[in-house]
């Protein structure tokens, strides 16, 4: 559903993501996962459209993706939750759903989108006239979450939806995400919790520097020595 | 040693200053929400009031319409030409991370408008004298002008139906929520320069609406539009950014502050007065005008 | 080599510069006295460069400065302070940058240590107002709206002006150079990029922002008592007003800010501009001069120094 | 080891924003010429503790102490002068300067009593670091990883008494990342410079620190030997969130 070809992103004269192929299944979830800077934020970005300086193609299902911006590429379907959130903090919860719905197409239903939120994220009910500054870690990534939803995307991007929150709070976030994923929305996740993510992921990309280092299905990564030695370490897996 | 005035003269004096005082709140509520969502000040507020002044001060002039009735017109015409200059001008700076390219296009635009004003009209002062220009409320003794109560009014109006606006329309809450996260805006897919165009339409239709209750109130000049620009941020600076109720709240509070200093003091000085609250709320209330910088960095 | 002939060429050019009032009819010519403005602009607009292009602080006050060291002149001169004879001296104008110098000092402190970005550009608005409400209010020692008068009589050519304005043009221009490749310079360019880290780099940000913002206001000073004895009538709309500040900004965008010959090329093209706008319709320059700052930022934001340095990327 | 050569001290650190308590009670020492790790998950505090180390924040509660000295509150320029050099986590060289005006920054402010041959030891730094040839460039127009060498040749420059490294290796490749460690250790042999060091590759920390300290929600939850640290549960819990399946 989503091709990336041969994509290189730059910051100014820097150059952040180089030569990144990789492709997202329909109904799939597939990670990115890497050290801090290694370039997986900036390939969301990428894809998102708020960060232009890019070579390479990025087609969404056939279209290319790479000269729009950001608004129109939420209009073909794929909604990106960003690093730290990014919730309007003075805005109510509901504001911020509504606000997720902006597009003409979902603006039409938005009403049942917001019962389908409060559904999902019951807790979100209960707090809709608060302000989103005011929600707890694990409520505001729900909020974020929600919010993406709203626009009824095919793709749903999430930068980090783990970070920040406790150990609980984490498991929870998981088994959602693979909730989401079982009413047919395809995730592609970026994490630094790398244990979680291979463990839900159906394909896998590691990411080292701003290059594909390893691909795979999200188990077999997960046992894979090579894994083990980059991100915990050698000494670790001793343990 | 200070005057006691009597309390007739000084509830006077409070009206005064607050029916001048929301004409400034209601440019500074134009420059709160481009400044909310461009992260500029925009400095040629001052002078689209002053243009607007001189548009209605012609209309009278010329057409004989009532100032009353061609705000109506005036605020369309602002509305327009707020999107208008969005689009001609701010739209590829607002893009870029070096806001003082839109500070000094700002600039730029108050020094052609303000000094084209005054090739095309002098730098006479001007005012529009209607039939009702003197009439004067007395209620219980206390002068209540009636053009500065209408502007009073009408600013009320104005104030209330930006507010319904942020809070009610999807665009509005966009404005909102693109004050605080642009990039998050954009994300949901709403196009970043609508929201800035909108935000222009509003604040240059509300230059409008100053405009007009300047021509019916006060003598002005092409240049009076800067001195008028600095007191809408003073107000802004005491009312804090990003709160619509609050800006008009600032600028009655300024007019107040006018209007009892220039009584104790002495005209003129008062302007000092303003300026020297303005540094020192700057310096020490940071709160109030950094509130976003802050948290953005 | 290299060095050797841009030192060459530019005294030459300082040297042409200095002769044209031989060549040409100094007291009927134009092209002498729209010289004369060229060097006022290209010491205001150094002076916006030092504070604005290489601290990094966009100052919205210096026409306060300017105003103060054109005052400072006239109350020396009318309350005969020195006695060292006035028109021309050295000592007056010399004083006149000192003082705007000691002010901005005094001043520059709680703006600069308390506001950044934006906040300082009002914050330096809203100082210059209360500066020009103090001389509007100054009562009879400084004239209040009306201003000083000072005795014009002593006027008899235009060359004195011609020569001081190309001298302090040449020693602005070459106080800047010296300033930005010293040591200071480099805390100076430091503050601009990254305050931050320039403090965890061991630079004292204030004492070098304020010690930029004084250095300005003193090169402001100067040229303000430049033009103060030029003009023999100081009043707050003549050497107060905005045009001041707006003008130096103006010729080092055009130019390219953070750099020394940007202002340069500025001011030259701003004062043909406004010649030729003086010559051909009254009235009409600072309209053009709103149009060109417009234009400036839309289509090359760096200025025409932007225009060489983008080919080397 | 002998309490003389402890070149920094850190007693009781606590630090809140808003409701957030990032650290809190942080004690740590550093002895001269010692290379030691700071790791935890993210969000655990450390680039805060290094933003109070060098007085960009001001602890609510606790004392920094540099060779003895209490250093407590002092501005930042006096703390670099001092003696603390340091990088940040998202480099901030001065971009629109060249590397060398940068090198000569550290090297003229960054020293208590230096500013003689500042540019010798701005020259050498960048040597050091493999820059030297690079030292006409605009800092904008180098890579990434010439930048976080930049910044290591600024800390140098300025001969501090211990460096504080920001993840130094964000962003670097396999060859870029050994010739940093090279830089670091050259810096420690030669200089006998103390270094304070926040990574978040594990292993590198573990196979080339002397000492290891672990921060987790604003808390030390150890320090020790890598050894030590690898086999510490509580470490093992706090980076992964939940212990191995």
């Amino acid at each position: 559903m989503l091709e990336i070809q041969g994509l290189n992103v730059f910051y100014g004269d820097i150059q952040a993501v180089w030569d990144v192929s990789l492709h997202v299944d329909e109904g799939s979830i597939v990670a990115l996962v890497g050290a801090n800077g290694a370039g997986k934020s900036t390939l969301l970005r990428a894809i998102s459209g708020i960060t232009s300086a890019k070579e390479g193609e990025i087609l969404f299902s056939g279209k290319s993706l790479k000269k729009l911006p950001p608004q129109d590429i939420v209009k073909m379907g794929i909604s990106h939750v960003p690093e730290g959130r990014r919730l309007f903090s003075n805005l109510t919860v509901y504001e911020n759903l509504k606000l997720g719905a902006y597009i003409p197409r979902s603006r039409r239903s938005v009403t049942q989108s917001i019962e389908r939120a409060y559904d999902l994220f019951p807790v979100l009910k209960n707090r809709m006239n608060q302000k989103a500054g005011a929600l707890s870690g694990g409520e505001q990534q729900m909020l974020a979450i929600a919010r993406a939803m709203m626009s009824r995307p095919m793709i749903l991007m999430l930068d980090e939806p783990s970070l920040g929150l406790s150990p609980m709070l984490v498991k929870t976030m998981f088994e959602l995400i693979m909730n989401l994923n079982r009413q047919k929305v395809t995730i592609l996740l970026v994490e630094q919790n790398i244990h979680q993510a291979l463990k839900i992921a159906d394909q896998a990309y590691v990411l080292e520097n701003g290059k594909i280092a390893m691909t795979g299905k999200g188990k077999e990564l997960l046992s894979d020595p090579e894994v083990q030695k980059a991100y915990i370490g050698t000494r670790w897996s001793k343990s | 040693m200070l005057e006691i005035p009597n309390l007739d003269i000084f509830i006077q004096l409070l009206i005064n200053g607050i029916l001048f005082g929301t004409m400034y709140g209601i440019a500074a509520i134009g420059l709160s929400l481009i400044f909310g969502t461009m992260r500029i000040m925009f400095l040629a507020q001052g002078s689209m009031i002053i243009l607007f002044a001189y548009v209605s001060y012609w209309f009278f002039e010329l057409l004989g319409l009532d100032p009353y009735i061609s705000l109506f017109l005036i605020v369309l015409i602002g509305l327009g030409f707020g999107a208008g200059i969005y689009h001609g001008l701010f739209k590829g700076a607002a893009a870029q991370e070096d806001k003082n390219i839109s500070l000094l296009i700002a600039v730029g635009l108050m020094f052609l408008v303000e000094n084209l004003m005054t090739v095309f009209w002098t730098a006479d002062p001007r005012t529009i004298s209607t039939g009702y220009t003197s009439l004067v409320f007395r209620p219980m003794g206390i002068g209540i002008p009636f053009n500065r109560l209408m502007g009073f009014i009408i600013a009320l109006f104005a104030t209330t139906g930006v507010l319904l606006f942020l809070k009610k329309t999807y665009i509005g809450i966009a404005v909102r929520a693109a004050a605080e996260d642009m990039e998050a805006v954009t994300l949901l897919g709403i196009n970043p320069h609508r929201v800035n165009s909108v935000v222009f339409a509003i604040g240059t239709g509300l230059a409008g609406i100053a405009g007009v209750e300047l021509a019916t109130i006060y003598p002005f000049d092409p240049f009076f539009g800067f001195i008028f620009v600095l007191k809408a941020m003073i107000a802004l600076a005491i009312g804090g950014i990003g709160n619509v109720f609050g800006a008009l709240l600032g600028g009655i509070i300024l007019g107040l502050l006018e209007s009892l200093s220039s009584f104790f003091i002495g005209g003129g000085w008062s302007d000092a007065v303003s300026y020297g609250v303005f540094l020192l709320i700057l310096m020490f209330r940071p709160e109030g005008l950094m509130v976003r910088s802050v948290k953005k960095a | 080599m290299k060095k050797d002939k841009q030192v060459i060429l530019t005294a030459l050019l300082i040297l042409a510069f200095a002769v044209v009032p031989f060549i040409v009819d100094s007291e009927k010519s134009y092209l002498v006295y729209s010289l004369f403005l060229f060097f006022c602009y290209i010491i205001i607009s150094q002076a916006w460069n030092l504070v604005a292009g290489y601290t990094g602080q966009i100052s919205l006050g210096q026409h306060a400065f300017f105003g103060l060291g054109a005052y400072t002149t006239a109350l020396i001169w009318l309350n005969n302070i020195t006695k060292t004879g006035y028109y021309f001296d050295p000592v007056t104008i010399l004083l006149s940058g000192l003082v705007p110098a000691t002010i901005a000092a005094i001043v520059g402190i709680p703006l600069l240590s308390r506001l950044r970005g934006d906040y300082f550009a009002l914050g330096t608005l809203g100082m210059g107002e209360i500066i020009k409400v103090i001389f509007v209010k100054g009562g009879s020692i400084t004239g209040a709206s009306d201003g000083l008068h000072l005795p014009s009589s002593v006027y008899s050519s235009i060359r004195p002006y011609y020569w001081t304005g190309l001298f302090l043009a040449v020693f602005a221009t070459l106080l800047i150079y010296l300033i930005v490749r010293s040591r200071t310079g480099l805390a100076l360019k430091a503050i601009r990029e990254d305050e931050t880290s320039a403090a965890a780099h061991g630079i004292h940000v204030l004492k070098y922002k304020v010690l930029a913002f004084s250095i300005g206001a003193f090169l402001a000073g100067l040229c303000g008592s430049l033009y103060g004895i030029y003009l023999f009538h100081i009043n707050p709309d003549s050497v107060l007003k905005l045009d001041w500040t707006l003008y130096p900004i103006l010729m080092c965008v055009i130019g390219g800010t953070g750099t020394i010959t940007g202002p340069l090329l500025g001011s030259f093209f701003i004062s043909t501009v406004f010649s030729v706008a003086d010559i051909y319709f009254v009235q009409m320059h600072p309209v053009m001069a709103g149009i060109l700052i417009i234009l400036v930022m839309k289509f090359m934001p760096k200025g025409l120094i932007g225009l060489t340095q983008r080919k080397e990327l | 080891m002998d309490a003389n050569s402890v070149v920094i001290r850190l007693e009781r650190i606590c630090k809140r924003f808003g409701g957030l308590q990032v650290l809190s009670d942080v004690d740590l020492e550093v002895h001269e010429g010692e290379i030691v790790g700071l790791i935890g998950p993210n969000g655990a505090g450390k680039s805060t503790l290094f933003n109070v180390m060098t007085s960009l924040y001001r602890p609510d509660r606790g004392g920094i102490y540099l060779l003895g000295k209490n250093i407590t509150g002092l501005p930042p320029h006096k703390i670099c002068r001092m003696g603390i050099a340091r990088t940040f986590q998202l480099v901030r060289t001065f971009l629109k300067m060249s590397v060398l005006e940068n090198a000569l920054t550290a090297a003229v402010y960054g020293q208590q009593h230096g500013r003689k041959n500042a540019l010798q030891t701005a020259m050498e730094a960048l040597e050091l670091v493999g820059l030297y040839e690079k030292k006409d460039m605009m800092t904008v127009h180098i890579t990434l990883s010439d930048r976080r060498l930049l910044e290591l040749a600024m800390s140098l420059a300025s001969m501090p008494a211990i460096t504080l490294l920001d993840e130094p290796m964000a962003g670097l490749n396999p060859s870029e990342t050994q010739n940093l460690l090279r830089v670091i250790q050259r810096g420690r042999n030669e200089r006998n410079t103390a270094v304070l060091w926040i990574e978040h590759k594990v292993n590198a920390v573990l196979d080339f620190c002397d000492r290891v300290a672990v921060l987790d929600y604003g808390l030390k939850i150890a320090d020790g030997k890598p050894d030590e640290i690898a086999n510490d549960p509580k470490v093992i819990e706090a980076y992964l969130g939940e212990p191995h399946a």
